[in-house]
């Protein structure tokens, strides 16, 4: 048997729903239907009264989910896009992320957030917001690039008390597969050695991860070990693995899929360069997709973005510097 | 859908007659403790704004009054009557425009941004129309629950009609018929701006019927009016008759904020129903109705005043918020706290 | 407040026979250049989603024909009727969805999401409900200009009118007393979501008092009713009497998106007033009334069809965009471009 | 005479509609009123029909903006409070910074933002955005920390052809005064060099160019000399600014009023770590917000952004190092 990153995503709502009955799931044609995506294919059947179908009303999706988080229960509000939220933005980054700092209440509500680009996506339907969010103090943001995290980051979110933007990306739902569902998962704010290397590290989350590799895999085939960082939250914000990678490889890459200006990528340099600056023997570069809203047609997408080329290419100009 | 909001015959009655008392020493309570917060605000003695509920006492007890213990209350700035009445201690209010670290937000949020969510008052961000949804949240996390019986309230002035919050919260109590009170205080202006630059309808309660649910229209300055309206409305929601729309007409009797002379505002407004001071009229009325005499209504000022004294000197005599002692962590799993980067 | 959509006696009369047809041709074009993306789409030769109009031509058409030369229009996912009676070229739609870089949106956006500004046609973005005060803010801006005789149309679906985008800027347009025309198409849909959940309210049209516009409730499938009320609409809002609220009742006759099979459309909708295929009953109406002889529609039907066939054709030859032909910079001050950090 | 940071913002505001009949205000509260800050006094009796009192609707408000620029006007939008505009957020992220780029159309509207912290502020009128409009492309982001830029900048955000988020202090309103309105200004993009030095560089913007100065009067008396760099705009960044005065001193420290994770501080070292590593003898280092809500009472909302003499304290660390 094999399953996808969106199954397991619709599969640890499915755990999430039958372990804990303070969970719900509240977003756009979600019930009977199982969402845009099929995220929750069959949950409105299988846990019948806890999945709803709301309005197209992003502002009150969050508002109600944290209120029904002051009275105890977890909820799940899944965007239909990421690029959605933000109509809903206030209501995360005011109501949900403040509560529990002002009242001491915890606010356990788990946003969830179709991100990325798509082929035909455009410039709606294909924006990752992570960096938005991961400045807001009060949210933790999550950005799994595999099918195990995926799913048992999902359920930690869930778990967690306070308030998570839980960053998926569509790329991967359907593509990405793996045997079967993991039983153990490193904990929250832990990042992960995608893959051991000694000449550079490549710091990468949710589907750049796999653009790293790629990139990996090629500069392999000449002679060069990369290390591939997959920082799986970003905020917190594993340091202490980017810094010991750096340690080893004493060279810096970091990839994202975010703009420019700002965002992972410059946060990561910045703790590089600030705690870690004895640690590079070369400047810290970063790549990130270009500095205009994203594309409609492939040809523009595949230059707008990071891709396994355009990683190889920028690790060979670190590694010759 | 336009409902009247005078049971006939209801007046004179004795329990009516205590709860029109109770209501007043609210009421009373109110005013005192509001000008006290304008004259500490006067006197330097308050950091950032001091919002006043002066004019809109009446509507706010009545809210307080219909909420149960349990039912859930949402106040926006002029509220403190209600709040009062709702079961907010005196010493809440002081301590959080004091900026009390013993406050129910430890100086951490001030003036009118202060609840004890588990106490079923819900502190207000500032978005208007941002916390009709919450509550929604709050009363169908209530209905998974099997609890029967609740409601919850949120208050809104005219202006925040005009947000989508207002719009989405509303709609969304209203699909899933939820026992929600949406009480609008229609005091003419938001800040400076007159209705007429607001909304274009004839009446706020003319939304009611755009999103289904039952709409009230009442003088806010008409203490009885109100109370009854209000019960009639908590009752009906309480029996899954879904959403009600209350838009009281009153006038702000203060600024904006204290800082605001409010000269924009235009004198005639005081002639008009819901231009007078509903405190005056509770009194008056008192006195038609032969309802407390004056002695007892001085002892009970003085009482008030007692009391709004001792909670200042209280909380004047409570040191500061202490940066050191803060953790400076906003979210509650403190191992994935960041700490200050 | 609520309107009869139809001026008795206009029947029959002759000015009125024409714009019926004129019409008609509009509606079939569309749907033929509709049913050529759909296959378009079912061949791969589409990126991305394509969404139709199917069912809702009528009501589109009746728009764009309502609208003059220098009006406004923001359609939305269904509105390629309105478009090409508004005056959008075919070869813009096919360019849009082909991703060819000669057409509007140059590849960089796709499918609905087109326009050209300059010609009066703004182009969706797709949070829903964003455009009304796009709209609104053309308007004033022609206000500013002494521009008289000038309406703006905005395009919506019922999904659409939970929005709080939608109650700020119909709000917005009601305060502002804009020649707004706001469409309401309920297609009964909100992708797969029934209005059951989108909203309490009888009547969407019942919303249109509680924000003191003029309201209309039609049959979105009865093309005269469509084009008489828009006409009436477009006339009344030229002349000063502010927004005009547009509710028509139809089914989508497709999925939400050419990927949905949308089972879960209730089959006995199609049974209901509203449920019918507009196009379908536009040319049985010309059959009883004798407009327009068999031969005509089908030679207009090969016309269409080869103008479709033409410009796909035109389309196809034409190179996709080249990513280093790109400047990359999203502002049009270039010496301020940051270019790609 | 003297004229202060709110005066001058006002006297641009006068100026720009006594010289371009295509600009004019839309905002709640700035007609017969003047504005919350009263930015607009007297302004809607001096251009009748010009300056118009909103509905309570940030949405609609910055829409109505991007519609008015669409037909050539130049509006001027007022939100009340920098920490409402999360409510218009999709209006300027997604309709306003789009245009442009989608249909080459474009749109010369400015959203004017009242940012920062105040005593007894609190969490929502307090907040800074520019680290969140910053990332997004297709937009402009102004930051002035002077009287004169306040009104030169104002001026230049209306002139500009793109949407400008212009984010004005609030704590500089009453107490910056200058003698008089400048005649010449920087060219928007270029940083000024505020104090110069030779052993530190400390990058600031807006408010915090003041408490930076002040730092640095106080560690001059310690015989170090510090140069402060302000950044006045911070998208476009002008990094050749920056970078030259990190090679004349080799330090660098960036300061800046917003939270920690992300914005205008990561992405200043990022690219000096980047473009200039070589310039750096020691790490570089960056002082914020810390990552929770804007505190109330000033004792708390005085320890959480950063001071003169906090700044002075990371500075001796970096002198040190
Ligand atoms: C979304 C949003 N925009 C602007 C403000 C700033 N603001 C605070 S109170 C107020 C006026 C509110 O008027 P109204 O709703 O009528 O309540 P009232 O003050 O009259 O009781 C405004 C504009 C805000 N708090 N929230
Ligand atoms: C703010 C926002 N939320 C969600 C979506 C995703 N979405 C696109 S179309 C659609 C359904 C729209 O339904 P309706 O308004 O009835 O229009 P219809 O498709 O039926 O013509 C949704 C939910 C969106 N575009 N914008
Ligand atoms: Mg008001
Ligand atoms: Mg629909």
């Amino acid at each position: 048997m094999s399953i996808t990153y969106l199954e397991a995503i619709r599969e640890a709502q499915a755990k999430a729903l039958a372990d804990d009955p303070r969970v719900f799931i509240y977003g756009q044609d979600i019930g009977a239907f199982g969402g845009a995506f099929k995220a929750t294919k069959n949950l409105a059947h299988e846990f019948p009264g806890r999945v709803l179908d709301s309005p197209i009303s992003e502002d009150a999706m969050v508002g109600l989910g944290v209120g029904a988080a002051i009275e105890g229960r977890r909820p799940i509000i899944e965007m239909q896009f990421a690029d959605f939220s933000t109509v809903g933005f206030n209501q995360i980054v005011n109501q949900a992320a403040t509560l529990f700092w002002r009242t001491n209440v915890p606010c356990p509500i788990t946003v969830r957030l179709p991100c990325g680009g798509t082929m035909g996506g455009g410039p709606f339907h294909s924006q990752t917001m992570e960096s938005i969010y991961a400045h807001y103090p009060g949210l933790i943001v999550m950005t799994p690039a595999t099918v195990e995290d995926a799913y048992s980051m999902l359920l930690e979110a869930v778990a967690l008390d306070d308030p998570v933007v839980f960053c998926e990306h569509k790329l991967l739902y359907y593509h990405l597969k793996a045997d079967k569902l993991p039983t153990e998962a490193l904990p929250t704010g832990k990042a992960r050695i995608a893959r051991e290397g000694r000449d550079l590290t490549i710091v990468a989350y949710s589907a750049m991860v796999h653009e790293a590799l790629a990139a990996a895999e090629e500069l392999a085939a000449e002679g060069v070990q990369i290390e591939v960082v997959d920082l799986r939250t970003v905020k917190p914000l594993d340091t202490d693995t980017v810094m010991a990678s750096v340690a080893r490889t004493g060279r810096l890459l970091c990839v994202g899929e975010s703009w420019p200006w700002g965002g992972v990528n410059a946060e990561v340099i910045a703790r590089v360069a600030s705690e870690g600056f004895g640690l590079l023997d070369a400047p810290p570069r970063r790549l990130n997709a270009k500095d205009t809203p994203v594309p409609y047609h492939p040809n523009l997408w595949a230059a707008h973005r990071p891709t396994a080329r355009s990683i190889a290419t920028e690790a060979r100009k670190i590694l010759r510097s | 859908m336009l409902q009247t909001a005078l049971k006939p015959g209801a007046v004179g009655d004795s329990t009516f007659r205590e709860t029109y008392l109770k209501a007043y020493r609210f009421m009373l309570l109110a005013r005192i403790l509001d000008d006290k917060f304008a004259s500490l605000y006067r006197a330097g003695k308050i950091h950032g704004g001091v919002f006043l509920g002066r004019g809109q006492e009446a509507l706010s007890v009545a809210i307080g009054l219909a909420l149960q213990k349990g039912d859930i209350f949402a106040p926006l700035i002029r509220d403190l009557a209600g709040r009062l009445a709702f079961g907010e201690p005196v010493i809440d209010a002081v301590r959080t425009y004091l900026g009390s670290p013993l406050g129910p937000m430890r100086a951490r949020d001030g003036n009118v941004h202060r609840g004890q969510p588990k106490e079923g008052i819900f502190p207000m961000i500032s978005h208007l129309g941002a916390m009709i949804s919450v509550v929604n949240g709050a009363l169908l996390a209530r209905r998974f629950s099997g609890v029967k019986d609740t409601v919850g309230a949120a208050s809104l002035g005219d202006g925040a009609t005009s947000t989508g919050a207002f719009h989405e919260g509303l709609n969304q109590a209203a699909v899933e018929k939820l026992p929600l009170l949406l009480i609008i205080a229609n005091n003419q202006y938001a800040y400076s701006t007159p209705t007429t630059r607001q909304f274009a309808c004839h009446s706020l309660v003319d939304r009611a019927v755009g999103y289904g649910v039952e709409g009230y229209s009442i003088d806010g300055t008409d203490l009885e009016a109100c109370v009854k309206s209000l019960q009639q409305a908590a009752s009906k929601a309480r029996s899954g008759k879904g959403p009600q729309l209350i838009v009281a007409n009153l006038l702000r009797l203060c600024g904006h904020g204290e800082h605001d002379p409010a000269e924009y505002v235009d004198a005639k407004l005081k002639c008009l129903p819901g231009g007078r001071d509903c405190l005056k009229a509770a009194e008056e009325e008192m006195q038609c109705r032969n309802w407390g005499h004056p002695e007892m209504i001085s002892l009970w000022r003085s009482e008030a005043v007692h009391k709004v004294e001792e909670a200042v000197a209280t909380v004047q005599r409570e040191p500061g918020p202490d940066p050191y002692k803060e953790d400076w962590s906003a979210i509650s799993t403190k191992h994935l706290s960041e700490g200050n980067g």
